[in-house]
């Protein structure tokens, strides 16, 4: 619902609220499906940073969308035929909340069996971010440090310091 | 300890050099840092190439956890290959880089023009290298952020509008690789590349193991422009840094390649037990396609960097065309090609660099009587320009010779008419590459500026070596073809 | 907002619970939900409340440009140094195990020190972001 | 397929959010659109975790089955990703803005081609 009406709106703070309130929504949910870590996350993230962010931006540009002109036939299709296809997937997902699908019989049981004991901690979602997983965890941090290096090319100042003056 | 370690070492070198780079990186230090880790990566892809060659395939497990419970790393000959091209151009353009950069981005943000142009070295090599689906998608966007804001460095505005327009494409394409990354972890539980291969034979009748396949081909597809899905490439390569525009066009495209490679032949064998035969002709038409209206676009551009652009399009276009036969020898002209194109658009950005370099734009104006002002770097232009043709003796003549083969040996229908298109955008090839040419040696100057004069002995001396490559390599073949048709066994037989 | 004086009381009480609560985020992670990102957000929205109260030119005295930047690096370098640690102690990258004597304590460093490496290059990210986006809505000035 | 009605969920609000990408003009909207379609495929990773009455990973006494966490895990960094692709294009968007005056896909692309046909 919120999702649709944010495709409605013009008005770009509306929109940047709304999407505030959508990853809340969706906070709610990922919790609902036991995923604390990730509901902690997406509200502190997606509610939090992407709405302030998302102000920043709208106050440093505008805050009115223009009203298309066209009829918009390709994206329509492109959409349509994209979401066939992945609900043509559907019927034969493993049903959901059955704990006998294929996820929940390969690797996963080693990580909850094992983690107490060879790792210590009780948190598997730790576990196998920081540990198991470690590495993805790493290029996660570059990706972030990446953001950073970025957002200080795009919009940091250019002040020349003095040679020789250090930090 | 340094041997058993390399894989790692392959990426954490350069990931570590980045943070470095931008703690330490001032003047001329941050250069400095980041050819060395450039070179050190190309020394490692080596030395890993070496080992793979005398060993067989190299697996190292991240952390100690094996897999599939870590993550894996995974060199073969495909990967291995892949390295070598990619350390090898960023080993090449790192000379080349000092002066082009130093003219084109502000020194206040060189350090951190470094530090981002090391992140993208380390994504590329990262996917390459991994044996985990996941992981791969990390390095992906590692790789595509950075180069992001490095499009957006260009001098122009528009620089900034087409990193933009990457930026949503490039993230549509992402996102879809995850989606079709998920479900394939749906169905197998999963996220190791080998293990996802052997659980998949079970699933084969599955939806989800179709509709990802879908997923996959369409969002690395899109990452790797292929046509239709290119509009974001042209105007990425026309106004990104010149040193850039090289590094992109010769190695970025190609690992989206190497990635549909993985997961079209490693993950689901080919498929074609699938039932996605369809998914091959489509490739076919596309490649066509994109090998004719890349080359006739390209034709009618004034900007020599778009030409070029356009001129990628058509070239991945082979690629596409290479592994839509799945043959042996269509899979070594696409992995050949992934090599010699590497070496021939990186050759032709160079020179478009150095002509920025002097001239301050890169249309063909620009290039009038620059024969005779800056014979040597023009001189690396033809070479690499009639590779891109095909002439014999170059490493272009190289792939076309395997595409060609590789579209006789699957019939007269389609071979016979897929060899006529090739040849027929080959002379398109040669039109776009002439003009060039004749602007270059058969015009006279626009008078005025004399003062041009050839470009710095690094700049010159690193387009001589991938110019130089072109013929080299397209004379003796051994290590190319030689390791591109292990790469075609081990893709369609599982063999190494 | 800088005339505002309740705001300004109430925030300078709030933003050392705010930083107590991140501390507690990144060390607890291991045991409930949370860890060196969660509590990197939350440390930096400390900050960021901080700069909006107070002003950017505030919060540039209390967090440099320079300083945060440097904390940027400094934070993947933790991470990736813990991996070339395990490298150096005869593990493989990443590997926890040999950073102490018993294993299953390794491991726990491990974690807790690569968690501490993506806590300070999150927040350190985080504040940089703000930083550069509020300094780019004033004119110049210095 | 009624078991499976999260999935048809999640998949319907991702085509909303792929929508708003290719179709808005307004490059600030395309991004939120990007973060609808994102987090909607992230409910896809995270709804294949579930069990019925499992709870969450992290062990206490007691024995319900555990949630899956390596989705969990997986989104996490996806979820990174996201908002340092948000906090680049937000960049670039601010960027544009000042370079072009305008966020609006049409009018940029009508300077630029007025800029291609003057000197």
């Amino acid at each position: 619902m919120v999702a649709l009406t944010i495709v409605r709106l013009r008005n770009i703070f509306a929109v940047v609220m709304l999407s505030g309130i959508y990853s809340f929504l969706m906070a709610t949910t990922f919790l609902v499906l036991d995923a604390v870590d990730v509901a902690f996350t997406e509200a502190a993230v997606g509610a939090g940073i992407t709405t302030v962010l998302g102000l920043a931006a709208m106050a440093l540009t505008t805050d009115r969308e223009k009203i298309p002109t066209h009829w918009p036939t390709l994206p329509l299709a492109v959409v349509v035929v994209t979401g066939a296809i992945l609900l043509y997937a559907v019927p034969d997902m493993p049903r959901f909340g059955a704990a006998d699908s294929p996820i929940h019989r390969h690797v996963v049981p080693r990580y909850i069996d094992e983690t107490p004991r060879a790792i210590g901690i009780p948190n598997i979602v730790t576990s196998v971010l920081a540990d198991y997983r470690g590495y993805d965890t790493l290029g996660e941090v570059t990706v972030i440090f990446t953001a950073g290096v970025g957002v200080l090319l795009l919009l940091g100042r250019t002040r020349r310091r003095p040679k020789g003056s250090t930090k | 300890m340094i041997a058993a370690n390399l894989p790692a070492l392959q990426v954490v070198i350069p990931l570590i050099g980045a943070p470095l780079c931008m703690l330490l990186g001032r003047g001329r230090i941050a250069w400095a840092l980041s050819a060395a880790a450039t070179w050190a990566g190309f020394a490692v892809a080596i030395a890993l190439l070496v080992a793979v060659i005398e060993h067989g395939p190299i697996s190292y497990t991240m952390g100690g956890w094996a897999p599939p419970w870590g993550i894996e790393y995974r060199v073969d000959y495909l990967s291995a290959f892949v390295l070598l091209i990619v350390s090898g151009i960023a080993a090449v353009v790192m000379p080349y880089a000092y002066h082009s950069v130093n003219s084109e981005i502000p020194e206040s943000r060189q350090r951190l023009f470094y530090t981002a142009y090391l992140l993208t070295f380390a994504g590329l090599l990262g996917m390459a290298i991994t044996g985990d689906a996941f992981n791969a998608f990390v390095f992906m966007e590692i790789s595509s952020l950075s180069s992001y804001v490095l499009i957006s460095l260009g001098r122009s505005r528009r620089a900034l509008y087409a990193a933009f327009q990457y930026l949503v494409l490039g993230t549509i394409g992402a996102t879809f690789f995850v989606i079709g990354v998920g479900l394939l972890y749906m169905v197998t539980g999963t996220l190791n590349m080998a293990d996802m291969a052997e659980r998949l034979a079970a699933q084969a009748d599955s939806r989800v193991t179709l509709a990802a396949f879908g997923f996959l081909v369409v969002g690395l597809s899109l990452k790797l422009a292929l046509f239709p899905l290119h509009l974001w490439l042209p105007n990425a390569y026309t106004y990104a840094p010149s040193m850039i525009s090289a590094l992109l066009a010769a190695t970025g495209t190609k690992v989206m390649v190497y990635l549909l490679l993985r997961f079209m032949f490693t993950i689901y064998g080919g498929g074609l037990h699938l039932g996605v035969a369809p998914v091959y002709h489509v490739l076919m038409v596309l490649g066509l396609l994109a090998a004719v209206t890349g080359s006739l676009v390209a034709i009618f551009q004034d900007n020599i960097k778009r030409m070029l652009a356009y001129s990628s399009i058509a070239q991945l276009g082979y690629m596409a065309l290479g592994i839509s036969f799945a043959s042996g020898t269509g899979i070594t002209a696409a992995t050949v090609h992934l090599f010699n194109h590497a070496l021939m658009k990186g050759a032709l950005f160079m020179v478009m660099g150095s002509v920025m370099l002097r001239c301050g734009g890169t249309t063909i104006a620009h290039l009038r009587g620059l024969g005779r002002r800056m014979p040597l770097t023009m001189a690396a232009f033809v070479i690499a320009g009639l590779s891109m043709i095909g002439v014999p003796g170059t490493v272009g003549f190289v792939s076309k010779w395997y595409l060609v083969q590789a579209a006789l040996g699957s019939g007269f229908w389609p071979g016979v008419p897929v060899a006529v298109v090739v040849l027929a955008a080959s002379l398109l090839a040669v039109i776009y590459i002439w003009r060039v040419v004749e602007a270059a040696y058969f015009a006279d100057p626009d008078g005025g500026a004399g003062a041009i004069e050839e470009a710095t002995w690094p700049m010159v001396a690193a387009t001589w070596i991938l110019a130089g490559g072109c013929v080299v390599f397209g004379l003796t073949t051994d290590l190319t073809v030689g390791v591109a048709s292990r790469v075609a066994t081990l893709l369609l037989t599982g063999a190494p | 907002m800088k005339e505002h004086l309740i705001l300004r009381v109430i925030s300078k009480e709030l933003i050392p619970f705010v930083m107590l609560f991140a501390l507690y985020v990144q060390m607890h992670g291991d045991y409930g939900p949370g860890g060196g990102f969660q509590a990197g957000v939350v440390f930096a929205a400390a900050f960021v409340l901080y700069g909006l109260v107070f002003g950017l030119k505030t919060l540039r005295k209390v967090a440099p440009v320079a300083v945060v930047g440097a904390l940027v690096a400094l934070g993947l370098l933790i991470y990736a140094g813990t991996g070339v640690a395990g490298l150096l102690l005869g593990g493989t990258y990443l590997e926890y195990g040999p950073l102490a004597h018993d294993p299953v304590h390794g491991h726990h460093y491990g974690i807790m020190v690569i968690e501490l490496g993506v806590g300070i290059t999150v927040a350190a990210v985080m504040i940089t972001i703000f930083q550069s986006f509020a300094g780019r809505g004033e004119p110049e000035q210095d | 397929m009624a078991a499976n009605f999260v999935y048809v969920f999640a998949i319907v609000i991702a085509m909303i959010g792929f929508y708003v990408v290719i179709d808005r003009g307004n490059l600030l909207k395309k991004l939120i659109g990007l973060n609808i379609f994102q987090t909607a495929v992230f409910l896809i990773y995270i709804s294949m975790g579930k069990i019925s009455g499992g709870t969450a990973p992290i062990l206490y006494d007691g024995d319900a089955p555990f949630s899956n966490p390596l989705p969990h895990v997986l989104i996490l960094t996806a979820i990174v990703v996201g908002v340092a692709t948000l906090a680049l294009g937000l960049g670039l968007v601010v960027r544009i803005k000042e370079a072009y005056g305008t966020i609006e896909e049409d009018e940029i692309q009508a300077q630029e081609a007025a800029e291609e046909d003057g000197p």
